[in-house]
Order: structure tokens, then C-alpha cells, then sequence
């Protein structure tokens, strides 16, 4: 087997090395998120990050299922930092202590999607599937299942999120809270 | 990975309900009612079996054909709205062989066919069509087939109902005395109210009570609760506490077995729960009377429960810390799925004809403090869940554990104020139980209530 | 995320029963038998406890130590065939302290050491070695300590049964007029039937009386469920409609508590349900009748359920579009595991020496329709896991919704072929629910026969 | 994927318990004990309800303030060591509305505070804070308000015990004559034993009554289900087949209900459990008897259960194939959590002042066979599964299927040993059901007695 | 730490190049799947494609556990465009509204297994672990875990699945069907 | 987008190569556990392995809830060996026949922590998440759900696990034994 694959495309070196960045970028949010740096975490948002989590509901259209209007989350950076400011207060009970988390990130695909909007500067679509692992103390530990579909830009000294967009496989949320970010 | 709840002890359900009895008398409630499968499945066959339940809002549905699915206790209904413009609500199951004949969670359709043998129902629930009827089956009369339906649906301002006992009151008799209350919410504004998008769902390892008990108004829990969120500065409308504002802020309870609470502004404020000033202006009058628009137009914040499981908040809050606020009218649903489990829905509505733009920061304000991933929501979810495990424990059905429901009734504590305009019994303050009895006595009644089953 | 399904109320299972007798007098069945905890108790003392059960083919333990774990309901059983050639059904339950004594699930054996204390059985069952036995148990005479085995087993041309009552009539008895039917397929080919590999399994959340059902003969529901099959062109032999082939397709019902449908092709025929023509020409009347032989050259398609799990199909099918068929025998067994879960448990059988090639065409054939990713199979599963969810519904219980079997029932509908050369009541046409019928009174006579045992 | 398991049928648990005590009479035992919802339930009343049960070893809690979270039967208490350095167990349910109080499985604090409206209890149980109590509840009574707390808790030797019937026994004498056998672990070293870091805890899909059974002193399953142990050579101390070694290894049976084996070494032997020569010269007599103490110089190993679900175990091992031993006394709670749920709590003892070192090698001892992946727990934890999955069978309740505990009821076999210097009926060889019996007796007296509480 | 590892075999540029297209395919693969782009999806597949889920039976010899003769799926190219065909007709209520599914795709080694039979031109073998959540609207989500072992081949403007052999972690499958591919 | 990622540090493909080799290790250790070849397995623990899996308990110091003292499994290569060797004996019957496993090893981070104590030669931090599917065959099947900090050494002939410590995402284990690796 030779070293090199023909009529494959888009197996340049440059292109691998771009997947390499974000895929590491994308370890490094599920680390900081796991081990609860909710405030470094937040560092890895763009200042006008949108950050959908719409919901879903099933419909004869397969289209219409995902509602933004009405979405699980939608947040910008002010509102997440907000939640992020209220669980670092040291009154914000439900997670103290904390929820155990694991996030089994996969499926990193980059280029997908095209570019929507503007983004401020060089940015990247990524595709990913992440399974979220949740358990507290004494409850039955729960499994989120989701697709996210990121723009991720630039920032300077790494990525950031700009535009997030995650399609939950749950119509009906198997946790009580998604205090925890996906 | 599941406990399978063992039921009452100690001489059965009837027995459990005496010690309740009792106990609430004094303002006391046996931990026990929270997580007991004999309890429940009387819940599901007595409270709601017999009671209005709340199905959807009118502006879900608003044409013709238009359906969502829909539950009454833990039981499938198909809400639709007929070509004749009726409100129906079908049980999703074939008549044949028991098929849910409605697989799509909302949509809009003439009919409803069963995909096991293709027999259609109009939507109107009837039976319109039967593959091969001529030989199959040549002397059926196709109007003894139609869907089973709630025997009753009614609307109050746009919110739906459906009660499965053929006797009941009146949905308006049912709201009785608490209409005075909600239609300061929902009449006040002069195009009435409309629900964005489609409900919120999640799941919630407690008792579906615990949830219609802290909207009944806990005012109690505010404070200590959610402190992150006060300290963080979310809800700046929350200042003075509860001590300093003896009739500011009331608790309505024993409203025909429904109960609010009502954080009131100064006798001039316009409030209007807090909304900006662009929607301030836009309130009327209309059919409310003096005191109701007044009530409207002081209020800062009210949260209610209409028996058994429809709750309600209307506020404004802000989404970051000194953003904009958006103002909204959630409606909270508690569905049970078990004697440790409930779903929560949640439905944000706003005055109807609002921008696309307003109505998203009304949602994103309601999402961002009581939604699945809300600020206030994680807190009171995790709570109920812990008081649901250890109501299940053999120790507090051994000691007969009670709960302490008596805030108010000691002298010199909450004071009935003979002179507020509205109906119900009327506390000054925050600071008492009776909004959360007035569950648990209206809950007692409809469960004591035998029905010829044995359950 | 589960569900305790309660059982049944309003006066216990008696009651239900009662409800069930009146009803099926008209062709009705409440649907509340599809999800009821006390119902499915009773099944398993009542039903498993007492009727013969499939267990395996014989060509699966064709040789001595040959052994297979199998369910009598949900109880597990070695289906050994011993050093001595003849097939028992043990307990796989040390007599010791109940240890699992087999930990496979297929495998071959002269003796089964239990991995607790090491006690021994062989393939007899009977308790051979016991360590330190001289110390430990001086007195002890080994053949008390046999392991458990159903007190009957017995094989219908190859098929293995079992019964847990010893009171119980002789299989041949139990499969009686049935057997009539069974033969043509079972005898047809002179060297028998063997099975291919081992029996697929998959989980349904559903009862498992839905699925026996609907092999009993639910015809009506090919044409509406399984349309897109037909749409794509995968099973061209399923032509005309089921009203003008009145005589050609028949329904045997009532055929000692069993029943089959059965869809022929014209008086001439040979399609030996539609092999390819190197198989058909390998029949042969053997001990069969005439009229047994004739009905298998005729035969396109049948399908039947022997009372209470064991169903079986036998047809020709493609598994690409205008691709090769393979011909196969189906057994299919609904093991219960709970009021509203079944495992679909699948055998392929084919005639003994079919070359690999073709044994594997016929496998395919079967797997591409009836298997756990058939065509066919993934519509039916998903509308029975929709019936069980209703039938656990609070309100079917309370308005007693009943489900409709009566199609042929009406006058002019089904006819009964006098001339039929077959035994069991048998109709002219696949348009009428006798052959369903006859699953529910079976199941409601063994259901009503008390047994000493309390449930 | 959940399976609900029924409760006891015929004639209901008063009948399964009279089977068992006919059972018991000749050494055998209803497998159905081991899967029953009915058994289950009345274990929770009658046994976890009125015994003793263990919940923490105090040098898990040595300072004022240190609390551990702890269960006895599935409800859970705070082991609190208050600032008077008096334990306590606290129901962990907040008196006003049932919220768990404490959300930390070990900690230090003075007080609880309830998250969901603040009241504070100090560590001694006592409400010492209500938030707005002087409008909200002018009358209040603190006192009336401390924690619920299990009616007695007591100490042996550093094992914290409490028991939730106020009319039951003082611990010492509940562990009677066990305490002879139980001094010469706990008291022999002259600092006492220490805790080592957390209990660890693990799931298992089996019966808690397994466990606690093997450990009473399953002799007789070591070289079976073990083999492949002893095969690495982990466990070179266990030589001489149990047949050789009559009056050296002793089976303890009806020991006030509890029992133990212990394993010893020749008359003049210096073993103490097979310490490290350094460990052995530290054991001192101080108060045991000469009996005693010679025991313990005499040990190999002992294991235990104090019923009903405290077991122990005495003895060392090795990590690695020829590598040092560490020497370790583990105890071992079976903690119910269903009829088919049991959570394994492990605790490992050193003496208290051995080096971090020496407690580190004895940990790892201990884990790598004892432990959740040691190489002895995995056989038995599966072994237990199969035997709990068994015992809810349908088939098992028809033919009343016992188990065999009657090894040493023939003649010839177990002899008592009169001359033994320690209490209970004391066999002289491992080769014996006694100590297991002694369990199923005293759990038949418990479950047996009424309590005014119907099950 | 220096920028290369010594003594580690395989470590080489070219091989990881495949390796990214590789794992590209599979997350491509996946995508198409759980976006219901079955006949997308049936274009990933060699038109000689050998599509095999053996049964899985518990037997002493454990060699002997999977039952390619008595599989849960045998398929070749037409028939799993038959099953394609059929779910891509209006009238499969089963997938109406769509499952939701979601396929976590980790652990993708190459080469690990030799080339056996004569593949259509330049082949790569490959193992992956797959998890699949699998939901429907009311349903008990379920997870199906199952390793897989391909041969890939270069179909000239990307790359084919010519041979696949899903093992799986089930001997009684979870799901009632196994409409879904894995 | 062009073909380099600006700014974003550590993108150099000599690093991503690295990533590459040790994610291969992964794979590679995962299969022979999985395909229990287990003494395969073992010949990728260097012989000082400390194999360190801490034992959980909620404290109000989140730093002290993972207590190695008390650890689940507190191992070196020879009591690890000795567990290996137990399992191949034809007397382990609890692993006979072998529970099924499946690890999905995903978030593999390189250099997140620093390499303390002092390696035997050349060495790499890494972190992984690492989701097991275990059944047996009549029991549920369980999830065991876990964070991963190892030191890797080079080993001459490919890696080798020198340090490894397991977070685990439960303080009761789900399963009745951690006979299984992590
Ligand atoms: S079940 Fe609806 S048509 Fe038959
Ligand atoms: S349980 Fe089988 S030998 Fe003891
Ligand atoms: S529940 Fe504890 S303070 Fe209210
Ligand atoms: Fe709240
Ligand atoms: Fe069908
Ligand atoms: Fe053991």
C-alpha cells in the first residue's frame, strides 16, 4: 500500500493539519467544560457567539422540527456569561457539588457546511457529534445525544465559537436541567 | 437500574388519606404522598380522571385542521381543531385494533389515518374510511367507530381544557373564582396573548406536585434558593424583603381551590410586569373592571397554579446582567409519568402581535430564568427530586414524617385582607402556607372521592 | 426511565376476564389485556405454566450432548439431548444453591459443572459428582438431586416442546386438527426440514400477544401496513386483492385452539409456496393425504400461530427488486419478558441438504422481509409497541375500550367452506378475524382456569 | 429493559415464610426468598427496620463536626459526630419540606443548611435557624423542630451502629456472643484499627441476602469457584483440603444469630492472620482471655457476617504472584437497593498508626482480591446474579423449588466441639451449612414478626 | 519534547494522509445516515459491496459466536437498495417522522487487518467502534455498540465500502429493527 | 480558506504526528482489551506502570473526592500480570464466556499536563475520555463512563503506559467488577 491515496479528494497535508487544530480545540472545550472551568470556557466564545440549542418537535416536515424561536437555549455571549457568573457565586446549590460530566466528542468534520453570514475574519465550519455523560450524586446518570454544527473564527492565540448550532436527538429533554453547555 | 416504588403500607391507601386529613387540618402533610405508586395510580384514576386538565393555548392551533399531541395524565389526545373550526381532543388510538392513529407531535390535517389497516378518521373524529368495508364488513355503521374523545373541551381565553369525567362542572364553574385572577393576565392586553413556538419538554426524577406546589407560591424559597441568581443581579425587581411589604405583595389562596401570588408596585405604578414602556402603553382596560386593570397595571410579578397540574409566571427579567428585559406570560405544565417522575412543559406566550424581535427577547428572558437550562429552573428541579427520594424511604412512612405546610397560621402572622377587591382568601403577605394548602385540600377532596373503582 | 405498569383495577382480574368473556362473545377484546401487570402475572403461571411450549428444532441438538438454552416463558431451560439420544428441558438451576449450571447458549456436553461448589450433572440431568462428597454429605443419595426438568417433552416432526404441567394432555393432542396443517409443511419435502444456524433475537416493547396475532392471520393489514414493500416491488406473488380471491385464500380458524391462513393459487398449481423449480420438483406426497398434498403444491403463502407462542410463515420471497427468491419455513417465537416487552426470537428453516448456496439464498430471503432489518417486520413491530402504549392508559381502563375483531361476523361477509377438505372452522376469504378470534378464546380459557395458585 | 418482579403468590408472603420455616427444619430453603418484591419489602419494615445496622467506623469521623452519608436499608442519615462528640444518624430530609439537608458524603461542618429555604440545624440535629421567623412563625417552638434521628445509636469497639426501633436491644447485647469472636480482631492490636480513606462501593444485580450468606462462611465454594485463584498461586496460605484439617478450621453457627468460620494454624502457631513479622509482634492480649488472644495468634483467616448485613474479613494476601503480603480486616455492607439490587460497600481496616506505607500495601492486598476488580469478588458477584435471576422464575414458585443447606445434618459428618472455648454451636470443620442456616433462621424469627404494619 | 517520535513504527506522514481520509469517509458516512440521506448513503457502497452482521450466540468456543450463515443482515448492493428504495417511498410509517439516530465513530485503525479476497483496485482495510443512539418520538432511546471491520476502495472520486463485518455487542438486539444501518 | 491556520499555535504537523501515533496506541490498546487478548494487552504497560484508578466520594473540596488511597485499583504491572494471568487460567468462570466490551476512546489531548516524577526516556502526557459498553451475557448492560491522564514512554518497538489514572465518572460503580481495564 503506497503511501498516498489517488481520486480521494482533499487529502492535503494543510487540510489535515486544520482538522488537527480544531479537533484539538474541540478536546480542550469538552476539558474545560468537564472539569468545570466554566469562566476559561468562556474565554473560548467570540463576544458575539450565538449559541442555538433549538427545539425540537416532530412534525410531518423534517424541516420545520428544529425551532429556533422557541429554543432550549438561546444565548448570546452576555447571557452565557451570565450563567456562567451565577454558578461561580458560591450559592448556586444544585452544583455544589457538581454534576459529573464526560463529553465523548466525535465525528469532527470541517468544511461541510458553508460559511453563512459574516464571520470576523478566517473562520471554518465543523460538524461534530458529541454524547454527553451526566450523572449527580444519588440520581440516575443520563445521556445526551447531539449534532453540533459550529462556525469557529480566528481569535488570535486559538479559536473561538462564533455561531453554534446544536440539534439535540431528544425531544424531550432527559435531564432537568441543560445547565450544563453542550 | 430502577427501584420499583413499593405503594402504601400500614393499611392501604384509605389510611394514608385519614393521616392526611389530619394533618392538614393543623397545616401538615405526610412526606409519604410524594413518591407511592398506590398514590398515584389514584391520581391518575381520581385527579386526573376527573379534573380540567390543560391541553394547549388556541394560537397552537388556530386554523382549521390544525392538531398537536397532546396529554391528560399519562394518556395520548390528539388536539385538533376541526374543519367545522371545533376543538376536539381524540384519544390517539384506533378504534380497530388500538393503533395510535396521529404519529406527528403538531401539524395540520384533514384526517388521521392508522397505518396498521388504513381506517381514517375525519378531523372531527370520525370514522370516514375502512379498506375493503363493502365485504369486510357490509353492515357496520361507520358513526359507532368514531375516535374516543374527551367527553369535554372548553377554552378559557384562549387556553384549552378537556376533562375526561362526563359530570363535571363547567370549565368556567371549574375556574371558578381564579378567572378574576388570569384575566387580569390574559385580557389585559388588547390583542390577547399568542405561545412562540412549540412547549419545552424535560424530565424531572420528582413528583409531579412538588412542581404545581412551588408555583401555588413558594414565596419562601426566593431568597435562599435562588440566591446565585440575586447575587449575579439578574432580577433587579426583587428588591425589599418579603417583611417590609405586608400588602404589596399578597397570596391569593383558596380561589376556588386554586391559589397566586401577586407582587405588587405603589398604588400609582404602571408595572405591567414589568414590561419595557412600549408595551406598558399598549395595555387597556377592556373587560377587566377597575380593580382587575389596576391589579395589572401595579403588578411586578405573579405566579399561580390552577388545580391539578396548569401553572403559570408573569414577570419580566433580563437575560445578562443589566441587559434588556423581556417581558412574558409562561404557562408550566406538570405531566406525570410516574410517582418519581414528571415532565415539565413550558409554553412562553406574549401579547399577540408583537415584533419577531420582541418576541424572542421575551422568550430568550423566559428561557434564561425558567427554562430547562434557566438560571432559577436547575435549582428548584434538583431540590424536588431529593424531597421525592426520600419520600419513598420505609423510615418516613414508619415514623409517619410530616411536612410543615403551617406558615401564617400562627397569631400574629399572615392577616386575611377583608378589603382586597378580588376573591379568594386574600393574605397581606408573602411570608404564609395557605396558597400550598389550598392545594393539598383540593387535592385531598378530588383523590377521597371514591369512583366505583377499586384502586 | 421506566414505567411500573400498574395493574388491573375496577374489581381485579376477574373481573377483566369477565369483561373479556362478554366482549368476545361479540368479537371485541378489551385493550387493556395488552398492558396489565396482573394480567401478565397470570399469563405466566396460567398460560407458560401450563400449555406445551416450542424450544428448539431437532436439527439444532441433532447429537448426544448437544444442548441449547431456551424460556419456557420467562423461566430458562437446557434443552439437552442426552448420551442416550432423547431430549429433556432441565431448570438451569443448581440443586445446590441455584446457580446457573450452563453458561452457554448453544454447545455440546456430557455433563454441566455448576461454577459454584463445583456439583456435577450429566446430560441426563441426573447428579453425578459432588465434591468432598464423603465428608459432606455421607447420606446424601445422588438421585434426589436431579436437576429440575419440565415433566414433559416431546417433538412434533422435529419441532421440540415442552410442558410444565404434568397433568397436561399429550402434545399430539395439544396440536390436534392443527397438525393437519403443520404436516403439508412440514412433510412435504421427503427429507425433512433443518434449521440454518442459530435463531436470530430481538427486543419489541410490546406484549407478546400482538405479534402472535398477528400471525394467526391478521390479512387485513398486508395491503395498508406494508405497502411500501409492495410499492417496491418485493413481493410480486401478493396480486390480486383479497376480495376476489374468495375460495383461494382461506382462514383456518378454531383448529383446536390454533389457526393459519393459508393463500392458494389455482386447482392446478404447483408453486409449493413458490419455490424455485429445482426445489419444487423435489416434493413429494410421502405420508401425506391427497388433499394434504395437494393444498402444499397450491400453497403461495401461510401463516399460522400454534397457542401461545410459536408462530410460523412459509413463503417464497426476493430480497432485491426482480432479484433471485429463496423459499423458507419461518418459525417465529414471542418470549415475554414484562406486560409490555417480547423478544421476537427467529429460526430459518429450509429442507435438509439444500446446497450452502442455496440455504443461504433462503436465508436471506427470509432476513431481507421477517428478519429484525425485514422489510416487512420493522412496520408491524413499531405499531405494536403503539397499541402497548395505550393499552396501559389510565383512560382505556376507565371508558373499558374495546378493540374490534369481528370483521366476518356480519351477515354476508366470510363464509364457512363446508367442503373444505382441512378440519378446523375454516372461511372463504382472507377478509374476517376468526383466525384472531381463536387466539383470545384459547388464551381466555386458559387464563380463567384457576389452578390452586392465588394470583 | 427493565423487569418488574412480582411479589410473592400463593396465599401470599404469610404462606412463603411458613414454607420456609418447614424448609428450614431439615436444612432447606425457597430459592423464591431470593427475587420477591413481597420478601423485599417486608425486609425493609421488619429486618433494616428493627436491627442494628452498621453504618461507619468512627475513625471515619474522628473530630466534633465530621459527618459521612449512610444508608440503612435504601434511606439515607448523616453519621454525625456533634460538637459534643456524641454520633447521631440523621434522617437526611429537612423537617419543613423534606429536602436532603446534606448533599456531601463526608465532610466537616458545624451545621446544615437546607438549600431550598435555609433552615439551619446545628450538628447535634437541633434547628437553630429559620429565615423571617419572627413573621413568619412567631410561635415556633424550635424543639420541636431537630432532625428526625434513628432512636439508638451506639459504638462496639469502633463500629458505629444504629437501629431505627426504639424498643429494640442494646447493641451489645444484639452482638451477644458474636462479640467473643469479633474482640479478638478488633481488640487484639493495642492502638485499635483504622479506617482507610472511603468505602468504596460497587453494584451488583443479585440479592443482598447472597452476600451476606457467602460470608457467614461459605467454606465449601473456595476451591471451585475460586480455582482459578489459587491456580496463580495469589493465595498460598490456603493449603490442606478442608476434609484434613477437622477441629483446626471452625465453623461458629448460632452465635446470637450471627456467624462466623475462622481458619486457624496448629496450637502453638504465631499467624495473627498472616502478618508481616513486624505487624505480629505488636498484637498484645490487653482484655482479651487467653482464649481469645491465643485465637487470634492461631488465625489464618476469619470471615463473618453480624446480621443482617455487616460482614467482615480477616486475613492476608498478596498482589502478585510471590510479592508481599499485606494483612487487612475488611468490612463489608450489603446494602439492599430492590429484590434484585444489592450495593457492596468495602471498608479496609489497618491497625491505627501503621506506616502510610504498610497501609497502602494492605489496601492494595485487599482490593486486588476482595475488591471490586479483585481477582475473588468477580466469581461470586456473578455467580449471586444468576441465583437472583432464577429466583424470580415462575417455575421456581410452582414446584417450590429449595435450596440445599444441610451439609452437617447427616450423621458422621459436622461434629460440635464442646471443648471450644468461644460461644455459639461451634462445628469442627468447614464442611458445614450451620453458620449459613444461622443467618436464614434469624432472618425468618425478623421477618416473621408483625409490627402492626400490613405489607 | 522534540517533534518526532523515535521507534514508533507507522509514524509516518503519508499514513496518517490516509488515515484523515479515512476518518473523513466515516464521518461522512455517518452523517448521511443520521441525516436520513439513505440514497446518498447507498453511494458510499462498492457496487460488489458484502454487507454482513453476523448473530451472535454464546457458545464455548468462542470463534464460533458470530453466524455469518444465520446473520442478522446479509446483504449485497441490491438489496440494501431495496431497503433504501422502500424507506424512500411514502409509505414506511415506521420512519415517519424518522427515527433519530446518532453514530459516534471512534477508534478507526487502519491495517490491521490483512487484505483477504481480490479487491477491486487499491483497498484499505479498517476497523472502527461504533455507538448508535437510536430514539423514536416516544420511545425508550437505545444503544446499539458494535466494532466494524471494512474494506475500503477507491472509487475513483472517493472512497467505497467493498466489504464490511459489523460485530456486535448484542446477542438479543436492543431495537426491534435494524432498519437503520450501521 | 486557505490552506494554514494562522495563530493558532501548536498546529505543526510534526505534533500531529505525534497525536497520531499515540491515538493509534489507543486504538490499538483498546482492541486487544476488547478482543480480550489480554496478555497482548499486557505487553503495553511499561514494566514500572502505576495503574491508579482513585476511588470518589463527594466532598465539600472538590480537590479530595478522587482518594488514590482508597483507590478502585491501585496497581503495578506485576499485580495487574497477576490479574491477566488469573483470566487465563480455564477456571476464571465469570469470564467464561468473556463479558462483551466495547471502548470508545475519543478527546485524545497531548501535553495538557506536564510530565512529573521522572520518566524512563522519552515521554508524552496524554488525556483521553473513554466510554465502555460492558454486558454479560443475560445481564443489562452497563456504561462506565471515565476522564484518562497517562504517561506514555517510548518503549523501543512502540509505546508503552507508564503512568495511568482514571477518573471515573461514578463514586458507586455500576458493575459488579472492574475485571475489565479501563
Ligand atoms: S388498528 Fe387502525 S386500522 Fe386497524
Ligand atoms: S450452587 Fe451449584 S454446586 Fe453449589
Ligand atoms: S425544605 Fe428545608 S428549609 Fe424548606
Ligand atoms: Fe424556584
Ligand atoms: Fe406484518
Ligand atoms: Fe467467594
Amino acid at each position: 500500500m503506497d503511501s498516498q491515496l489517488h481520486g480521494i479528494e482533499a487529502a492535503d497535508a494543510a487540510r489535515y493539519g486544520e482538522h488537527a487544530a480544531i479537533r484539538d480545540f474541540y478536546s480542550l472545550e469538552a476539558r474545560l467544560l468537564d472539569d468545570n472551568l466554566l469562566t476559561d470556557w468562556l474565554g473560548l466564545l467570540h463576544e458575539n457567539v450565538a449559541y442555538l440549542v433549538p427545539n425540537r418537535t416532530f412534525k410531518p416536515l423534517v424541516e420545520d422540527d428544529f425551532s429556533v424561536a422557541s429554543g432550549v437555549m438561546v444565548d448570546d455571549h452576555d447571557s452565557v456569561a451570565a450563567k456562567v457568573a451565577r454558578y461561580e457565586t458560591l450559592h448556586a446549590w444544585s452544583e455544589d457539588p457538581p454534576s459529573m460530566t464526560r463529553r465523548f466528542v466525535t465525528n469532527v468534520e470541517i468544511g461541510v457546511d458553508p460559511v453563512s453570514e459574516t464571520p470576523p475574519g478566517r473562520a471554518w465550519t465543523a460538524r461534530t457529534n458529541v454524547l454527553v455523560y451526566h450523572a449527580r450524586r444519588d440520581q440516575q446518570p443520563a445521556l445526551i445525544s447531539a449534532g453540533r454544527r459550529d462556525v469557529l473564527v480566528d481569535g488570535g492565540n486559538g479559536l473561538r465559537v462564533w455561531r453554534r448550532l446544536v440539534h439535540l436527538d431528544h425531544n424531550t429533554l432527559p435531564v432537568q436541567d441543560l445547565a450544563i453547555f453542550l | 437500574m430502577t427501584t420499583v416504588h413499593p405503594g402504601t403500607r400500614t393499611g392501604g391507601l384509605d389510611a394514608l388519606l385519614s393521616r392526611v386529613r389530619e394533618s392538614l387540618a393543623d397545616g401538615f402533610l405526610p412526606l409519604q404522598v410524594f413518591n407511592d405508586a398506590d398514590v398515584y395510580d389514584a391520581e391518575l384514576e381520581r385527579v386526573f380522571g376527573r379534573s380540567w386538565v390543560f391541553l394547549a393555548h388556541e394560537t397552537e392551533i388556530p386554523n382549521p385542521g390544525d392538531y398537536v399531541l397532546r396529554r391528560i395524565g399519562e394518556d395520548p389526545f390528539i388536539v385538533s381543531r376541526g374543519n367545522d373550526g371545533q376543538i376536539r381532543a381524540f384519544f390517539n388510538s384506533c378504534r380497530h385494533r388500538g393503533t395510535q392513529v396521529c404519529r406527528y407531535e403538531k401539524g395540520n390535517s384533514n384526517s388521521f389515518r392508522c397505518p396498521f389497516h388504513g381506517w381514517t378518521y375525519n378531523n372531527l373524529g370520525n370514522l370516514t374510511g375502512v379498506p375493503s368495508r363493502a365485504q369486510a364488513y357490509p353492515q357496520m355503521d361507520l358513526a359507532d367507530w368514531s375516535l374516543h374523545q374527551a367527553p369535554k373541551v372548553d377554552t378559557y381565553h384562549g387556553l384549552v381544557f378537556a376533562c375526561l369525567d362526563p359530570e363535571a362542572v363547567p370549565l368556567s364553574e371549574y375556574i371558578g373564582d381564579m378567572g378574576w385572577y388570569l384575566d387580569t393576565n390574559l385580557l389585559a392586553h388588547p390583542d390577547g396573548l399568542e405561545v412562540i413556538g412549540e412547549p419545552l419538554r424535560w424530565n424531572i426524577e420528582a413528583n409531579w406536585k412538588l412542581g404545581a406546589e412551588t408555583f401555588c407560591g413558594d414565596s419562601y424559597h426566593l431568597q435562599h434558593l435562588h440566591r446565585s441568581v440575586f447575587e449575579v443581579g439578574l432580577v433587579p425587581q426583587f428588591r425589599g424583603k418579603a417583611e417590609t411589604r405586608r400588602g404589596l405583595d399578597v397570596h391569593v389562596s383558596e380561589c376556588s381551590g386554586h391559589a397566586t401570588v401577586i407582587i405588587r408596585g405603589p398604588e400609582e405604578a404602571r408595572i405591567f410586569w414589568g414590561s419595557p414602556d412600549e408595551l406598558k402603553a399598549q395595555y387597556r382596560q377592556g373587560e377587566l373592571s377597575d380593580a382587575q386593570f389596576s391589579l395589572a397595571r401595579r403588578s411586578i410579578f405573579q405566579v399561580g397554579t390552577v388545580f391539578p397540574n396548569f401553572s403559570f409566571m408573569h414577570t419580566s427579567t433580563a437575560f445578562s446582567v443589566g441587559g434588556v428585559a423581556g417581558s412574558y406570560f409562561i404557562i408550566r405544565q406538570w405531566q406525570p409519568k410516574g410517582p418519581n417522575r414528571v415532565e415539565a412543559w413550558n409554553w412562553t406566550l406574549v401579547p399577540r402581535g408583537l415584533s419577531e424581535e420582541a418576541k424572542q427577547i421575551a422568550h430568550r428572558a423566559a428561557l434564561s430564568q425558567v427554562g430547562p437550562s434557566g438560571n432559577f429552573e436547575a435549582e428548584d428541579s434538583v431540590v424536588w427530586e431529593g424531597i421525592t427520594r426520600v419520600a419513598g424511604s420505609a423510615f418516613a412512612r414508619r415514623i409517619g414524617a410530616k411536612l410543615h405546610y403551617a406558615m401564617g397560621l400562627d397569631d400574629g402572622s399572615a392577616q386575611v385582607m377583608e378589603d382586597f377587591e378580588g376573591p379568594g382568601t386574600v393574605y397581606d403577605t408573602r411570608l404564609e402556607d395557605g396558597v400550598q394548602r389550598t392545594l393539598y385540600r383540593r387535592w385531598l377532596q378530588e383523590i377521597s372521592r371514591g369512583d366505583g373503582t377499586a384502586v
